[in-house]
């Protein structure tokens, strides 16, 4: 069974193609690092992945409400506690497991501490910590280790994990080396061709 | 010359109105298509 | 051979530049024909000479509304049908449309002023083209807002959506309320209907002159911002390769 | 959707002057019209009406930009929108809350306002039912302006903008109504186009949100 399968993905920023077909599949249990220098559109991709955009051309096949998404912004409120925090998204995803969450990514101490009060590198921790509340099978993370120290990045290589190991399957866009057992996909192969030599000399590619 | 009658400056000043209203749409219109056309010459030719 | 293939942005450029000096020709004489006419056309034993203003307020007023109608359905068939094209002649229909109603709005307070007494009356048809004019200035603000070409056509067209709901709407609670205030305060002699022969057949001379005018301006713009759409996409693509 | 809910107030009510703002405007309003228009009652009465809702308008535009901006900036939208929750009824919640922060508060201090500016008094239950039926499609019709506007610079003007128009019936209705109490006429015709207003913007106006949402998130 496939949790993930993606087929001749193409997707764009700005109106312009950043790569495109791109294929791959993710069973449970795998994990799929995505690499790529900068502006190559990882974040789009996994936009994409996660319903948030609609990509140009392929397609994604998975179940339905699969994917929890965690980007480089947290959606932390910082007027509400810790465990209120992650308390809400318990809830609106239907899951549970706080306390497991919240052990996980060491927040236990921090948990009645209003989340303004957090630093960046424990307000990212809290945004990982969801990912165990939302108990989604497909992880779709874009750069989770950001502001994490070294302790903090085994702990969540440890969380991801325990994830596969549960049947989960993880797609991550990193620079850096989680120790994890997974694949590596370099997207610069994908790169969308910018071919000046074929002009065309209609408006509709324009609209391309 | 038509007579226009004690109502002549509200039908002069709204033809008047009208009428460069208009015209201001049209040139314009005009202009911004002759910015356009020339823009993109200028592109296809050097790009 | 399909409508639709119009929708093809080359498809468009070409045809609409063939057909484009014959809509201009059309649309200058009708229309200077017709106001010229109209102008010389002897005064209502009633109005006076403000019967004149008649051949710009009916066509103008009649434009504001139909350019509306228009950029709703053009609005439709870029969300179904996905054809840019209509996206940007809803985008290009705007401007023109909001002059329409403002043309609209002065004639007709020109011409109420001898005939009312003050120059801006709440009455419920000048105000409902008030309205329109405050949902026309959202829209243009709107598309000029948003930097993303295809966002700013999809949220506009959602707005279009919704604003033609709440102008039709507010037309009838204009007509409510003010019926509420003063009772038979109605003083609209528009229709062309109840006009004799003598003003009857400028008016719909000026009248089809204001629409090939649309037309012609319409195509106009829509070239101008399919030409935008194509050196921006021209730019985009030289900045990255 | 209860939990959004909840949350949603929590924030209002933790963040300061949720509740408080609006009211506070409320006033500041009435209490400027009769330095504007001097304080005589014959001058203050027939124009009562239009002010309390033109208050109750403004102060509902006021925080508007607040239903999805700070949720756009922190990431919580996107998440909302891979969430198992219907973006539909995100809308539909959000605007309630914001209903409750700040349409809520008008209501009850509308009265008061009244009073202020010589509303007769059997103009008041009137006008608490014209602001229990309005307000909410206030509330909703602003969150629709700001799904369209929110990942926009200076959308807090632009909003403004798209919204004041779309009051329009709702304002009419809802003056003519107290007006009708005032004068102690029948008030059913304008309670049921308010009524009508509301009920179909409530239940239309989400979709259009939550597709304006989701072009904005893309």
């Amino acid at each position: 069974m496939t949790l993930l399968s993606v087929q001749g993905l193409a997707v764009a920023r700005g109106g312009l193609r950043t790569v495109e077909g791109v294929s791959f599949t993710l069973d449970p249990g795998q994990a799929l690092i995505l690499r790529g220098p900068n502006g190559i559109g990882k974040t789009t991709l996994l936009r994409a992945i996660a319903g948030l955009q609609r990509p140009v051309a392929g397609r994604i096949d998975m179940a339905d409400d699969a994917v929890a998404y965690a980007a480089h912004a947290d959606g932390v409120k910082g007027a509400l506690t810790v465990a209120e925090n992650l308390s809400f998204w318990a809830r609106v995803f239907g899951g549970g497991g706080m306390d497991t969450a919240l052990s996980a990514m060491d927040l236990v101490p921090l948990a009645d501490r209003p989340a303004a009060a957090l630093s960046a590198g424990q307000k990212r921790r809290l945004g990982l910590a969801r990912l165990l509340v939302a108990r989604r099978p497909l992880w779709v993370l874009d750069e989770p280790t950001v502001s994490l120290d070294t302790a903090s990045v085994l702990r969540f290589a440890a969380m991801v994990r325990g994830h596969l190991a549960g049947g989960g399957a993880a797609l991550i866009a990193t620079h850096i080396d989680l120790g994890l057992d997974a694949q590596v996909l370099d997207l610069t192969a994908f790169r969308a061709k910018a071919d000046r030599a074929a002009r065309p000399a209609g408006f509709n590619e324009a609209f391309a | 010359m038509i007579d226009l009658g004690k109502y002549a400056g509200a039908v002069l000043g709204a033809y008047g109105v009208s009428l460069a209203l208009l015209a201001g749409l049209i040139w314009q219109t005009l202009a911004a298509n002759r910015c356009a056309r020339r823009n993109l010459e200028r592109q296809e030719k050097n790009g | 051979m399909s409508i639709w293939e119009y929708a093809n942005p080359v498809k468009f450029m070409r045809t609409s530049g063939a057909i484009l000096p014959w809509v201009v020709a059309g649309a200058a004489i009708c229309t200077v024909t017709g106001l010229v006419w109209g102008f010389l056309t002897s005064d209502d034993y009633r109005q006076g000479s403000t019967v004149k203003i008649v051949f710009l307020h009916v066509p103008a007023a009649m434009m504001a509304i139909n350019i509306w109608v228009m950029m709703l359905v053009a609005s439709l068939i870029w969300l179904v049908r996905r054809h840019h094209v209509s996206a940007l002649a809803a985008k290009a229909a705007a401007p023109i449309g909001a002059v329409m109603t403002v043309i609209g709005l002065i004639t007709g307070a020109v011409w109420g002023q001898p005939m009312w007494g003050t120059w801006w009356e709440w009455d419920p048809r000048l105000t409902s083209f008030l309205i329109l004019l405050l949902f026309y200035i959202g829209y243009i603000a709107l598309w000029s807002a948003i930097e993303d070409p295809d966002s700013a056509a999809d949220l506009t067209a959602v707005l279009c959506l919704v604003g033609s709901v709440f102008a039709l709407l507010s037309r009838y609670a204009v007509l409510f309320w003010n019926q509420g205030l003063h009772q038979g305060a109605s003083l609209s002699v528009q229709s062309g209907e109840r006009m004799s022969a003598v003003y009857r057949y400028p008016l719909y001379l000026t009248m089809l002159g204001f629409g090939l005018l649309f037309l012609a301006l319409l195509l106009v713009r829509t070239r101008t911002e399919i030409r935008k759409r194509r050196l921006a996409a021209l730019q985009a693509r030289e900045m990255r390769a | 959707m209860i939990a959004l809910l909840k949350r949603d107030l929590r924030l209002a009510v933790r963040a300061g002057g949720g509740f408080g703002l609006g009211v506070a405007f409320f006033l500041i309003l009435c209490a400027l019209v009769p330095f504007g228009v001097g304080p005589d009652s014959g001058a203050l009465r027939p124009i009562a009406p239009g002010i309390l809702w033109l208050g109750a308008l403004l102060a509902c535009l006021l925080s508007l930009d607040r239903i999805f901006a700070l949720d756009h900036e922190d990431g919580s939208l996107d998440l909302l929108a891979t969430s198992p929750l219907p973006l539909e009824g995100a809308v539909a919640v959000k605007a309630l809350a914001h209903w409750i922060t700040t349409g809520l508060p008008l209501i009850v201090a509308a009265p008061l306002f009244g009073i202020l500016l010589h509303l007769p008094g059997a103009a008041i239950p009137a006008l608490i039912v014209s602001l229990l039926l309005g307000t909410p499609a206030l509330s909703m019709l602003g969150a629709f302006g700001a799904a369209v506007t929110v990942g926009l610079r200076r959308g807090g003007l632009l909003l403004s903008l798209l919204v004041l128009p779309l009051y329009i019936p709702t304002l009419i209705f809802g003056t003519e109504m107290i007006r009708r109490g005032q004068e102690g006429g029948s008030i059913a015709t304008p309670l049921l186009f308010l009524a009508g207003i509301t009920a179909g913007t409530l239940a239309l106006i989400p979709f259009a949100a939550a597709a304006a949402l989701r072009i904005n998130l893309r």
